[in-house]
């Protein structure tokens, strides 16, 4: 694996913040994509929406601002954006299932070379693991951008030609963010859109389990 | 006429019995009836089946009806990686689970509420959740067909009730709790503050009062996170 | 036919007033249901729905108080009675198909003795017709009383061994109040419970065209 | 950022093309989209599909739409008796009808908004509605199968919105409009009132932005029954 410099957690966050649409309503999910609201480019306006009944989060509540009645999905403390509404959870999942939301972030434990996400639960953990709402959100975004690292701490590739982690949702992703590269998932394949400064699709191609375009 | 006001937590509970199916509410410590769960706990009612999207955060929430053992089914979205005592519960094969995609069990719930007996979704599609549904294919999409969630009893949180039952409820703890609400037999509502019939815009009623059979006002423990 | 006084339609209406428990939550349909409002028993107190998104409906306006953002299933304006809530119409229908309606009074053309109801189409009638919410009404109230006349203006049955009219739901029927009588539908059959002062049984029989236990 | 406000009836029903599915909010003469109908109506784009649960009062509503022959298809629960623009095409079969009970009517847009293939319900088993339908029995209890309803535009009357889109309603005038709000792929809202962003109370919003694509203000035609 080549010991060159890869993009920090924050810089995938920025990078897949540009791939947010002006004026487009937006579910983060955890982790990496949670990261993004605060790597907004200027004059970018997004609306944030959350699983648990917001839309129109601002950003996280700082210390002695909490209100533990408005938090978000990960159960930290936000604070709202003008114009923000409250409905109920069935509501709030209407939103993500109904393909209302115009792209949702979610993270990931792996991505097939179709789409296929694998992203709530790790084969052999301990505990009952649990889904949340990455299941509905998966199958009914308009658009599904998945931000993680291109490969495990162990070096193995996380985009595969077939998912062997418990899977959250078929063909569901249609672009992934990671520390080395922007891959877009078409019908033909993995289309290597951009590559992470000072590596080449060689490179990458060596560090992916499927063929990249 | 039927009165909805009940004296105490203790009170608004009392006829629960042993193997009652509750639904709870509540989401990121914002709008869990954590003082009904308290006075259920109290009662020592057990056999329980709970719904809730997730299983306490140690102590807190459902975390002491695991604690003591009072709960033995499980339908929730993220139990949670702080809901110590179910996951212990969980390890001793005391608690059984059926794990369900969050917007899936909001749905479901609400198809209790609605009258509807079943409904077609993608979601959980080609995933453990799918397994021993029936599946089909709808307009070229695969899906699978979920079932209502009943229940005998919602224990839910709320703002404020005027004495009526209708319902307001503050900033994001409203969450489960009106979904909750529609979809059990009897449900039972603690509030910060009652309120006189007619204080409540009735343009601004989130929950309509016939979704409501048990009030109590219950200013007491909260948990935050 | 005895030429005897058969209760009016108020009086039928008052009757079957009489059957709504204290703190009941009832949808009043087109007809003679909708008179009932008008005559409730002193000191009950009842909560009236209407499909088209209110709880807790008041008297009908008077001349001069009419606001037309407030009517109710009939398209006629009314007032709001103390802690009224208002909802959208798919709530107001998961009322009524859910179960959560306590009583639901309809009026009908047809009551089998297994309580199927015709309510909605005259066979042969011109033009569309249209069904409006009676239909989830009828399949999802915990009770539902019919009022109407015992007969037709022509003398025949309303009360039927098997509906001739279009049905509107099977089974749903649990009280059928009429000019002549109260009948229940039962598990064994059609259970007179009340007569029309002046009215036998036996008269009733004659006019009913299912036998009444 | 995309611009939802359009500065009249006429722009905001522009692009509406021959042959649109659109829902028209509104019951017994409250929350109809009075001013949008007459926009389109000037529009004379035909062949639509209305879904709405009536078909018009004499003139009022839909009414204009069917007299100058428009529509060509309708989904409805309660085409009404003063629909008599609406009947006289319907008897001359230049409309072709498919009636729906109202509360499946909400359903079925519900579904469509909820990403719901289809769902089980006991409404219309043995009636006319059943008729085409699946059947099948679940806990006992006969069911049919209903579809979603799709529309490519909604048209709402609203009493308020923010300048992003978040809606309330005025009374019952609410009925509808929600729900379509939701169903279709584009919604256009005729307001009484545009408010600033932020004079919403974010509790009090029914009509959250992200369902509404286009605003207009419209104090105009109003029917009353």
């Amino acid at each position: 694996m080549p010991d060159k410099p890869r993009l920090s957690r924050e810089e995938i966050a920025a990078r897949a913040a540009k791939e947010l649409p002006d004026g487009s309503y937006v579910n983060l999910g955890w982790g990496i994509p949670n990261l993004i609201a605060d790597y907004l480019p200027a004059g970018l306006t997004v609306f944030f929406h959350s699983e648990n009944g917001i839309l129109g989060m601002g950003r996280r509540a700082r210390a002695g601002e909490e209100d533990y009645d408005l938090v978000d999905a990960m159960k930290v403390p936000v604070t709202l954006a003008p114009g923000a509404s409250f409905f109920h959870q069935a509501d709030a999942h209407l939103m993500s299932r109904g393909g209302h939301l115009d792209v949702a972030v979610l993270g990931g434990f792996q991505v097939s070379e179709k789409g296929d996400l694998a992203n709530w639960k790790v084969p052999g953990a301990r505990g009952s693991g649990g889904i949340g709402g990455a299941m509905d959100i998966a199958a009914g975004a308009k658009v599904l951008i998945v931000c993680m690292e291109h490969t495990t701490k162990d070096g193995a590739p996380k985009i595969v030609k077939t998912c062997t982690y418990p899977l959250t949702a078929l063909a569901c992703v249609d672009t992934i963010v990671t520390d080395l590269a922007v891959i877009d998932v078409r019908a033909e394949g993995l289309l290597l859109r951009e590559t992470a400064p000072g590596w080449t699709k060689k490179e990458i191609q060596e560090l992916t389990g499927a063929p990249l375009l | 006429m039927r009165q909805k006001l009940f004296p105490s937590v203790d009170a608004a509970v009392a006829d629960v019995p042993d193997g009652a199916r509750i639904m709870f509410g509540g989401f990121g410590g914002a709008g869990f009836p954590n003082n009904l769960i308290h006075a259920l706990a109290r009662t020592g009612t057990r056999n329980i089946t709970a719904i809730s999207n997730n299983c306490g955060t140690r102590d807190g929430e459902l975390g002491l009806m695991f604690k003591n053992g009072l709960i033995s089914h499980v339908i929730a979205s993220f139990p949670g990686p702080h809901a110590n005592y179910f996951q212990e519960r969980f390890a001793a094969k005391e608690v059984t689970l059926e794990l369900v995609p969050q917007g899936i069990l909001c749905e479901r719930m609400r198809a209790a509420a609605a009258g509807i007996l079943g409904f077609y979704t993608t979601v959980g599609v080609g995933t453990e959740v799918a397994a021993g549904k029936e599946e089909r294919v709808i307009d070229n999409q695969h899906c699978i067909l979920e079932s209502p969630i009943r229940a005998d009893y919602a224990f839910i949180k709320a703002q404020r009730a005027d004495e009526l039952g209708n319902l307001t409820y503050r900033l994001a703890a409203r969450n489960f709790n009106p979904i909750m609400a529609m979809a059990a037999r009897t449900t039972i509502v603690e509030v910060e503050e009652i309120v006189p019939v007619g204080s409540i815009d009735p343009e601004h009623v989130v929950t309509p009062a016939i979704f409501v059979h048990r009030i109590v006002q219950a200013k007491g423990i909260r948990y935050a996170g």
